[in-house]
């Protein structure tokens, strides 16, 4: 369960990625673990760079963390020029996430991505799109599909689009899939809420939870979307062990994402791998 | 009202203040580089970079408890077998702690280096809330899960004396970085504040190692006030080379304007909440002068006062 | 903030409920703290009586339990009889939870229920409507605005609808006030899954997951809700603590329940309530 | 395709089999009336029924370990202070225990009362899990919650000989039950099986109450061969009041089977998974022969075998 798996024509040597936002730009990871994933998908690049939100950016809350990051990065043009050429000599096949809060700058990322060695695109379509006032694109299965057929159109590659936990997923999946997804990431964080004590009055912290405590959500999505798209799912959310790993692949999943995981710790791509292969063996 | 384009949807998602507030478009902040900084004294970083220095250096290891040692009601010392991480273990430097079973509390918790011997590191912490509780119960053999040595090591002088100034348990790190300096035949001055005096701490150590002044909020011991009370009066009749601060944010802030105002140095130690210690999640800002956010873990947690917007603090 | 409180036109002792299917029927919870609550919120009654699904019904999830009991329940007839006297005899407003898979079920229990002294209706629309191809009410802002329309045809009194996580949450929110619901209880359980080893192979457990885990999710949707409807909002879901509870209030909750707290310990709604009182005077 | 109202929504709710099967229509199955038990022998219930039991002496409280005795490789003895339980015990019943901060593991887990002493309440541990784990290094003075007694007792014989079919930890209540017959005077058979000899505890001391016979799957003790090989031929020779057996439900379906065959009347102890302990979550149902379900905390743990679908006992 460990070995090579494909995902519509993407051969990955495992079937662990590194998620999106969760593993910097490796400069302070292991180049062993670096080298030995199946995938490294990006933290989401958007044409200009973001400052990200203020702080406090994370809060603890039960098995689970809400971070508020704000998609913090450095741009497309810095990324292509000053870290992507980085990231293509570690090793396994890069997949640059990307954000837009329109159809057009999903376009023009696609673009300035062309001809630069990634192996491939996910979308992140968890933000809101300005031009449907602030609906997000994660909310709008019509407008996911026209998004994703024009994308093809500039991009031909491989390409994951990148699901939200919340609203009508099942019919957004089944949008990205017919506008030509060649795979689906399920999924994101879920929209959370922490409330602090703080010198002001009780302080307000919106953001998107991870970790443990999501796991039997994001397990039951992709049961229930793995049974009835066509395209391979690549489960995220709350995997820390070989175990989480293998419900994943269990429950219909092609390869997995792991996130908090390395956050909490560093050698967790590593040690999931070997988890999930003494699993494999001992069934 | 009903139907899905009409209804106008909720913002079931991440919602992004700075977009609101017409800030989103800002700047990634890279580590500053060295000479930046350095322009303003000598803040040296590790030779390679921390990023490689984490990564030859930042171990994550299971490992022994030492000893634990109640110092004071609400305050013990904890020593870990750290052999691998000991010798490289730089004052200023923190490690990650975990020494629970199961995900409740996720994250391991952040604890500047106190002290550390040929195979271990101390750490002085303050009983806080869970995970500090249960790092108070822990006893020698017990297990606990170590991340570390992260972060910027504080900087060293060149010549000159150092002032200290230590809010509460903010004088944790400064007991390793005097033994540091004492071993290099480099001087200091420690200030340290607290609340009361049950929270003075290691009183007798380290007056072995420099001169130290105390005060109290309520008196009970050394001068009354606060600590920048002290160091607002000792900045009359003389300076050091940079001023070292380790507090809580009103206290930072405080030192941070005296220091302007004397055109001392300051370099502040900073907190944030982290999840990952090692620059991964961007989750450590704190917002930086002029704009943007510096990463308290991979950029600090030492900063020039400068570089930081103090009224932010927090 | 322990004391009364006024959710249209049902006035409670306090703003702690114990929420359906968490507290049986009370025989085994000392009498004291079962007099304490501010409402009393049954098990689902369905027209028949329900038998419940095949064990396993339980599974531990990181700070999370998920059941899939089932609905079990003794039916309409047999609560009326033979539970419901003994109920209204304890002293705090009961509000019998009703479940139906059909709009007809929910109007002849309501029917069933006049003039038997409840102080209110809890309408539990996560099940399946069989007329709608199995579709959930919850999923279905149309079908629940009619629905409660045609409620309040038959039950003029205090009627609560008690809504999924999931779906379109805030648009049936929205049907379900505009149909004339007094408040809403916000939320049930979420669609989870666990896979355990097993004799004959890996064991798929679906069902609804509920305690600590969910609280950040659940918080945020009354949050955002509560900024957007008029009527009450009774918080549920992960509060075991005063902590908690104040958390939902303060996220525009008018009155909160108690569910998996109480399973995991029977002093919960006494705790809860003394917490919050505390935390009220700190204030 | 896309469009809410034409693409099937998936079924992203409790899922219902029971109805998919046509079964969901059953009935809701309270407490058997104690007259329908006793037709089949002494099974005499707590005096109020158990509800009123539990109101009076559900007793919920944090308390001190007293003793952690390990008794051979994965298994211990857990002795806790629980002065208001200890006298409401009676054998059979169960507690729930949790000795961890937080809410991972968030379930206290149940466990047979293995013995008590005035004020103490004590249980045999398998080291199992992330609970038993932590169960296992508890030391004396540390804090455990628990809650109990929980649960029907076992019945006691009217005069006859009671024999007792252990499996594996199984045997844990029995302890309890074979002191409360010896101090009424009345007599038991112990048939006690488990893998090998290292799964056998307390052997002497089971001894001194009554005969013991052992089984173990390799022959490492005792019979090589099952427990159930056990009483298998022992009823050929003679035949007890009635059987009570607590082990792996294989074992209790094949005792079940064959005291069916022998015209023995034979009780269950099962087990299930618990939320609550006490009727409140209808989680802890176990299959019954002829349809519905038992709960096993409020309506058990013991039960007469042929209310028992024994083919679906897991
Ligand atoms: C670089 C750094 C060095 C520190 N050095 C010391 C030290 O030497 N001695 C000492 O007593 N304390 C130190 N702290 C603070 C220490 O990390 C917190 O007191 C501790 O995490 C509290 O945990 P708790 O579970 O007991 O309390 P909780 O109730 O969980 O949290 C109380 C507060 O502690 C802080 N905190 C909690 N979790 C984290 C986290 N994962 N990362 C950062 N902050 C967190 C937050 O401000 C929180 O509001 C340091 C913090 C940082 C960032
Ligand atoms: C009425 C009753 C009496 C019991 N008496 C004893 C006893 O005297 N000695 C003994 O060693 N064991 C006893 N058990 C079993 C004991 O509860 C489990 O071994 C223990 O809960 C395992 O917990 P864990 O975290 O170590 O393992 P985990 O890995 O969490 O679970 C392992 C297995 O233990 C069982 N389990 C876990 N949590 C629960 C729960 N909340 N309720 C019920 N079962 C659970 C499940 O079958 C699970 O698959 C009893 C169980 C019941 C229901
Ligand atoms: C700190 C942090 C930053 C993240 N940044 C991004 C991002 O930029 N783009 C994205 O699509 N997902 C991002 N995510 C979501 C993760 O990629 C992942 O979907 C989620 O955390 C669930 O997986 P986990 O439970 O294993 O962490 C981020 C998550 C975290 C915790
Ligand atoms: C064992 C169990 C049974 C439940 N039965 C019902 C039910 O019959 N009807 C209903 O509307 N909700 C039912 N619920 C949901 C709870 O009322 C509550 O909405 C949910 O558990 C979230 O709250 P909590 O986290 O405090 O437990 C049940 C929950 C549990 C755990
Ligand atoms: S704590 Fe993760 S980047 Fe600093
Ligand atoms: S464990 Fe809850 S009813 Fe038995």
């Amino acid at each position: 369960m460990t070995g090579s798996v494909e995902l519509s024509g993407l051969r990955l040597s495992n079937p662990l990625m590194l998620a999106s936002g969760t593993w910097g730009f490796g400069e302070t990871l292991s180049p062993e673990i670096l080298r030995s994933v199946g995938a490294l998908v990006t933290k989401g690049i958007s044409l200009e760079p973001r400052a990200g939100n203020p702080p406090p950016r994370l809060s603890e809350t039960p098995c689970g963390l809400l971070n508020s990051i704000g998609l913090e990065n450095p741009g497309l043009a810095a990324f292509r020029k000053g870290i992507l050429p980085r990231l293509l000599r570690i090793g396994p096949p890069v997949i640059v996430n990307i954000l837009g809060e329109s159809e057009e700058e999903f376009l023009r990322l696609a673009e300035g991505l062309r001809e630069t060695g990634v192996a491939g695109l996910e979308v992140n379509i968890s933000c809101p799109n300005v031009k449907k006032g602030g609906l997000a694109f994660s909310q709008d299965p019509d407008g996911v599909f026209r998004m994703v057929r024009r994308l093809r159109e500039v991009w031909p590659g491989w390409m994951s689009v990148k699901l939200s936990p919340v609203g009508p997923v099942a019919e957004v999946a089944h949008a990205a899939e017919e506008g030509g997804a060649s795979a689906l990431t399920c999924a994101n964080t879920y929209p959370a809420l922490a409330i602090h004590p703080g010198p002001k009055g009780p302080y307000f912290h919106l953001g998107g939870l991870s970790g443990p405590a999501i796991k039997p959500l994001t397990l039951r999505l992709v049961y229930e979307l793995s049974r009835r798209l066509r395209r391979p799912l690549i489960a995220c959310g709350g995997i820390l062990s070989g175990r989480d790993a293998y419900e994943y692949l269990l429950a219909g999943a092609r390869a997995f994402q792991v996130g908090t995981a390395t956050l909490l710790d560093p050698e967790a791509p590593r040690r999931i791998l070997s988890e999930l292969d003494e699993l494999s063996r001992a069934d | 009202m009903r139907g899905r384009g009409l209804c106008p949807y909720l913002s079931l998602l991440e919602t992004d203040p700075l977009r609101d507030r017409g800030l989103r478009k800002g700047f990634f902040s890279p580590a500053p580089p060295p000479s930046a900084a350095s322009s303003r004294g000598p803040f040296r970083r590790a030779p390679l970079g921390l990023h490689l220095f984490l990564r030859e250096n930042g171990l994550v290891r299971p490992a022994k408890v030492r000893s634990r040692r109640r110092l004071a009601p609400g305050y013990f010392l904890l020593e870990i077998e750290a052999p691998e991480a000991a010798p490289r273990a730089r004052p200023g430097q923190f490690v990650r702690l975990k020494a629970w079973p199961g995900y409740d509390p996720l994250l391991p918790r952040p604890f500047s280096i106190h002290a550390r011997s040929e195979k271990t590191l101390s750490f002085l912490i303050q009983e806080r809330g869970r995970a500090t509780a249960v790092l108070s119960r822990l006893r020698p053999g017990e297990e606990v899960w170590w991340d570390g040595p992260l972060g910027h090591p504080f900087p060293l002088p060149e010549r000159g004396e150092v002032w200290l100034v230590a809010g509460g348990v903010g004088l944790a790190p400064f007991f390793f970085y005097l033994e540091t300096l004492r071993a290099r035949g480099l001087s200091a001055r420690l200030f340290y504040g607290a609340r009361t005096r049950g929270d003075l701490v290691r009183l007798s150590a380290l007056e072995r190692l420099c001169p130290v002044q105390v005060a109290t909020e309520d008196g009970s011991r050394g001068r009354p006030g606060l600590v920048t009370d002290l160091l607002r009066e000792a900045l009359k009749k003389g300076s050091p080379e940079f001023i070292l601060a380790c507090g809580p944010p009103g206290m930072l802030a405080a030192v941070g304007h005296l220091g302007e105002r004397a055109g001392v140095p300051v370099y502040l130690s900073l907190e944030a909440m982290m999840a990952c210690g090692r620059g991964l999640c961007l989750g450590c800002a704190v917002s930086r002068k002029g704009g943007g956010y510096l990463k308290v873990c991979v950029e600090g947690p030492v900063f020039p006062a400068e570089e930081v917007d103090l009224d932010r603090l927090g």
